[in-house]
């Protein structure tokens, strides 16, 4: 079983049809980079594993997106739940205009949680992970604008990491950031991997090879090409795959 | 092109300009109306009286010129048309020529005696002591209880009841309004689907234009019965029927800018609670009101300023009585409903005329200040 | 265990929903209580005579002819004053201007004075056009008075309609060597039009239902005849109907009369509103496929 | 460590491992020599093909690292150098198995002394050291260390220069061993040729370790 697999997965934004026909397979404690151009679908495909495409209007999805073999879009499935499972980091840093603890305790309060100890241990836990405890353990409860985007985006996954999502995705989240904050975001995907699933949007292609075990190169709703990354990126099958890694797209 | 851009700096300018020239005017005046003098023995020890003595002599509820520093003494009140009490209508002459010489002959008759007249009845050798009188202190004027702009022979002048009264209504309006209103605006920004929204805009922005002296209108032929009845009151037009009727009012102002407020949160904020596994309305409680708080109290206070200013409603509902209210079902009255229900009848130039300047000065400064403060709150969050 | 959360969570939200639909739905509901009230009682007192006959027997019979003509003299009167004045203020603050202290003074005056309660508007008329300058009561003191009064809200809906002008168009226009009065008159005004004029609906709407500010610059108590010139006083539908209410000769007699005039008054302002409104979404929609 | 770090690191394990290899494959390929023992030679033959992975593998790391990773600056040079060194092994690793050949073809014993007047151990001796000392200057990225290399490929050059002469007489002197001598002769060729990749080896690591291109200068010298 995989952890993360879609068949056939079409999705219409009204008479925009923008996934066609997308088979992918995403093995546990990888990486897998979703590239492509603007426009190309793969923030949307994105957005399929945590459902928040159900936010849109007007969105009609077919086909089956299974996370450890459950189908997301059943009946049965309830969206809180797999939004816990499935966490989420966006383009841009956006802590909550909370503390610095608030923001990572945010996911464990709505769902529920209040023993305190408890969310204490997951707060330090989860900031640890996200490499950001040393640099704000003397500020918790500072409020969390004032750290730097590197630092609010760091915030922003141990945010995702304290409900202990199983998978993560992550939206272009180094795209607001300057090339230092970056490589310490890239740095710290490359140590969650042993934990975690990642699924990472990006337009900056030497991301996706530096961070990511497995590459799709999406391109108008279509999934041109998957593969390992390392062959997408020395020998890839598709020409138009080729094009759009070397630059000479369009 | 610049001179019309000007134009709203110097209407500004000149509002504040003359509404405080008239207004100042009345501390600058003796509590007692131009052209007239009172008058007492030339034995009595009293140097000085303030208005409020002065009512409290003439209604009587002073009776001992002790109370106020002299000697112990009865005070006699007289007024011209006491007169007649003292000397025949043939002692006065046919054409009452002998009036001022009369009033002056009684008052160094009577020790006690206090006199209120007309300053042209002041004969060259009067025999009695004229009073200079205080000027109405700004204290007396903000802080003093009672409102008898025309009571003889000295107009009160507390503007207390007034502001009280104001603030009571606009109170009473934002606690009506703001929860609905925060309610309406956030059901609008976050949970409405987009006709429902399409339907509902429009209809509050009706709610805004249809004229307040409707509003009077339709309160004073509905909402006052209906309290009326329900609460077993003598009259239905109280503090209660403003508020309720400033509420509606000031809906619209709290719906549009709360939900323009609401607006301003940015979109990531919400989709992060919500890949977080927090529903709408969690998100909606503990994300984006509390990142919208400051619009949202910049929108109370925005209302309670509209509600503040607001004349017509008010002036038909609340009943007008300019006494310090102690319950949300008696009648009061404020500010602007003082205004233009007064100043018709008030003389130009006149103390009245001056006093209700002054109010319009206090009620200026009310509204400037809440709009102020408005802007303030919502701007310092945006920086943040 | 976890269900029993997410149920509780969903129980909640639902509950809260509902709760915020029926509070939505209740401000509605207040707007169509007062309207209905109003078509009701009033349908039934209008008709042609009534819109057209002097008010007779101390306002307990006959129409509201002069009160509508009056009405309509000071909105124009208002219009002609606020209008120029606000459109180019707005323009100045918006293409002239630079940013500094001037544009943020006159930007904060401008809210202030949307500020001001309609009563210190009446005040002020009074204090300098009525009696400063001797006007007197008359149309052309009030229709001073109203248009300072809305002169913020023209100005508000012109800046915004400047505002929405694609500073591309601007560039473009100045590029070709057109000067900036040229490039403001030919390219940026008639493009903000249609919003600048709904602003000015907007504020015709407001003028024609304001009681306050008329009350001592020009409203006549009684007055069954229409008005000579601009220094004559006028009946103006808000305050006619305050009268008619409040203290008329006979209020028990006049109710019905009241109950038309109000109905005028709201037919009036509401019609403002829904043009305005229309006017807003056609053209709204045009700017946007640009 | 960061990632691209490891990468690298990883890179440099596996050149070194490789270099180490080829080092052993040259002393043992001498050691064959020295004592005729053929199996020896054999098992020098049949580690080549280790070599020859060795490099593929190396190339296709680099490759990656290429592709994956856009490395700039030190690890640009790294990526760089490590490429050529590769090659330059490759080629050392050959001459190695070439000399394990000749081991085995020899069909009679060596002339002790042909292999004492033609100074070819100390020509083993010489390469060893220079690998081992390329191998430490490569890991202390130390441009010093490297640079001896020069010196004692100049040596080499001197016995490759020399050993002409001394073939030739020996030949006239000792005509039976003409074939012999041809042979080791070859073998000189070879261990000179060793040399010069050594010194390329060297180039690169002063490349990679302080950004110095000396080849030019090298080969002006050369000329001279």
């Amino acid at each position: 079983m995989h952890k993360i697999e879609t068949k056939e997965i079409n999705l219409h934004y009204g008479n925009f049809h923008a996934l066609k026909g997308i088979n992918l397979v995403a093995k546990e404690n990888t990486v897998t980079a979703l590239i492509g151009p603007s426009g190309c679908g793969k923030s949307t495909y994105l957005r399929l594993f945590n459902r928040m495409n159900d936010l849109i209007d007007n969105v009609e999805i077919s086909g089956q997106v299974l996370v450890d073999g459950e189908d997301i879009y059943g009946r049965k499935v309830q969206v809180d739940d797999l939004r816990k499972k499935v966490g989420m980091v966006f383009q841009k840093p956006n802590p909550f205009p909370k503390s610095i603890y608030e923001n990572v305790a945010y996911g464990l309060r709505v769902n529920g949680i209040n023993d305190k100890k408890f969310i204490e241990e997951r707060v330090v836990s989860s900031l640890e992970q996200a490499a950001l405890w040393e640099e704000v353990k003397d500020k918790l409860n500072k409020s969390a604008f004032e750290l730097s985007g590197g630092q609010q985006q760091r915030l922003c996954i141990a945010r995702a990491l304290a409900v202990q999502p199983s998978v993560l995705l992550m939206d272009e989240p180094a795209s607001a950031l300057d090339p230092l904050s970056t490589s310490k975001i890239e740095e710290l995907i490359h140590t969650l991997k042993k934990d975690y699933t990642i699924i990472i949007v990006t337009h900056n292609m030497q991301q996706a090879g530096r961070v990511s075990d497995y590459t799709a190169f999406f391109y108008m709703g279509t999934l041109v090409e998957f593969n390992e990354t390392k062959i997408i990126f020395t020998n890839p099958k598709n020409i138009q795959t080729q094009n759009y890694i070397t630059g000479r797209f369009g | 092109m610049r001179i019309s851009a000007l134009v709203t700096s110097i209407t500004i300018i000149m509002i504040v300009f003359f509404l405080f020239r008239e207004g100042v005017g009345i501390f600058k005046s003796p509590s007692v109306e131009k052209g007239y003098v009172i008058a007492v023995n030339k034995s009595n020890a009293v140097e000085t009286l303030n208005s409020t003595q002065l009512k409290n002599i003439y209604d009587q509820e002073i009776t001992n010129w002790k109370t106020l520093g002299g000697k112990s003494q009865e005070i006699t009140v007289f007024r011209v048309e006491d007169i007649t009490n003292y000397y025949s209508e043939e002692e006065l002459g046919a054409n009452m020529e002998y009036l001022p010489a009369k009033i002056s002959e009684v008052l160094a008759k009577t020790p006690g005696m206090i006199a209120f007249f007309p300053s042209t009845y002041l004969v060259k050798n009067f025999k009695g002591k004229v009073l200079p009188l205080k000027n109405i202190s700004v204290a007396n004027f903000l802080g003093g209880t009672e409102w008898f702009p025309t009571a003889q022979p000295s107009a009160q002048f507390g503007a207390w009841p007034l502001i009280l009264g104001t603030l009571y209504v606009s109170l009473i309006a934002i606690l009506l309004a703001l929860p609905l209103g925060l309610a309406t605006a956030v059901y609008l920004a976050e949970i409405a689907d987009k006709r429902t929204r399409n339907f509902l805009k429009p209809v509050i922005e009706l709610l805004a234009g249809i004229p307040s002296v409707v509003y009077g209108f339709f309160g004073l032929v509905v909402i006052v019965p209906i309290l009326k009845n329900t609460f077993h009151l003598d009259s239905g037009q109280s503090g209660l029927a403003g508020g309720i009727l400033l509420a509606i009012m000031a809906l619209p102002t709290i719906i549009t800018v709360s939900e323009d407020a609401l607006h301003n949160t940015p979109n990531a904020m919400r989709e992060a609670s919500l890949a977080m596994g927090a529903s709408k309305w969690q998100t909606i409680c503990r994300i984006v009101v509390p990142y919208s708080s400051s619009g949202i109290t910049a929108a109370a206070i925005l209302g309670i300023g509209r509600a503040m200013g607001e004349t017509m409603a008010v002036l038909m509902v609340t009943g007008n009585a300019a006494v310090v209210p102690h319950s949300i079902f008696e009648p009061l009255r404020t500010i602007p409903a003082t205004i233009a229900a007064e100043l018709g009848e008030a003389p130009q130039g006149g103390l009245h005329y001056q006093a209700l300047f002054t109010l319009g000065c206090i009620l200026f400064i009310m509204t400037v200040s809440a709009n102020l403060m408005a802007g303030y709150i919502s701007k310092k969050k945006r920086l943040a | 265990m976890k269900i029993s959360i997410n149920q509780r969570k969903r129980y909640t939200q639902n509950i809260a929903f509902w709760i915020f639909r029926l509070l939505s739905f209740m401000v509605v509901a207040i707007l169509f209580i007062i309207l209905c009230f109003l078509i009701y009682n009033g349908i039934k007192v209008i008709s042609w005579d009534f819109l057209t006959q002097m008010p007779e027997d101390g306002m307990t019979k006959g129409g509201i002819y002069p009160a509508i003509i009056g009405t309509l003299c000071l909105i124009a009167g208002s219009m002609v004053f606020a209008f120029p004045v606000g459109v180019l203020s707005a323009i100045y603050m918006n293409e002239y201007a630079s940013d500094g202290w001037i544009k943020k003074l006159l930007n904060q005056m401008t809210s202030n004075l949307a500020g001001i309660p309609s009563i210190v508007f009446g005040l002020f008329g009074m204090a300098l056009f009525v009696n400063k300058f001797g006007f007197g009561d008359s149309i052309l003191a009030g229709s001073l008075t109203l248009g300072l009064m809305v002169l913020p809200v023209i100005i508000r809906t012109t800046e915004e309609a400047l505002k929405a002008v694609n500073d591309t168009f601007r560039h473009a226009s100045l590029a070709l060597g057109s000067s900036k009065w040229q490039t403001t008159r030919r390219v940026v005004l008639p493009m903000a039009f249609p919003n600048i004029i709904t602003g000015v609906i907007l504020s015709i709407g407001r003028v024609s239902g304001e009681t306050a500010p008329i009350l001592f610059t020009v409203a006549a108590y009684f007055l069954p005849r229409l008005p000579h010139g601009i220094f004559d006083q006028v009946m103006a539908l808000p305050y006619h109907l305050y009268v008619i209410i409040t203290s008329g000769t006979n209020i028990e007699e006049s109710r019905p009369i009241a109950y038309g005039t109000a109905l005028v008054l709201i037919t009036i302002v509401l019609i403002m509103n829904l043009i305005a409104n229309a006017f807003r979404r056609y053209f709204g929609k045009k700017v946007k496929m640009n | 460590m960061t990632h691209l770090e490891s990468e690298l690191q990883q890179l440099k394990n596996n050149l070194v491992e490789m270099w180490t290899l080829v080092k052993n494959q040259l002393s043992k390929a001498k050691e064959a020599l020295v004592t005729e023992d053929k199996d020896l030679a054999r098992e020098v033959i049949s580690l080549e093909k280790r070599v020859n992975s060795f490099e593929l593998s190396i190339d296709k790391d680099s490759e990656n690292i290429f592709a994956l990773f856009s490395p700039v600056a030190v690890d640009l040079r790294l990526v760089l150098a490590v490429i050529k060194i590769n090659n330059n092994l490759e080629r050392q690793g050959d001459c190695a198995k070439g000399i394990a050949k000749f081991v085995i073809d020899i069909d009679s014993s060596f002339d002790k002394n042909l292999l004492t007047i033609t100074r070819i151990i100390e020509m083993f001796d010489e390469n060893i050291v220079m690998l081992n000392e390329l191998i430490e200057a490569f890991e202390k990225e130390d441009g010093i260390i490297a640079r001896k290399t020069f010196k004692r490929d100049e040596f080499l050059d001197i016995i490759n220069d020399e050993s002409t002469s001394i073939v030739a007489n020996y030949i006239r002197s000792n005509p039976d061993g003409a074939e012999q001598a041809l042979q080791i002769l070859s073998i000189i060729r070879k261990l000179e040729r060793a040399g010069d990749h050594s010194k390329n080896i060297a180039e690169e690591i002063i490349f990679y370790a302080e950004a110095k291109i000396l080849k030019h200068e090298v080969k002006e010298k050369k000329k001279k």
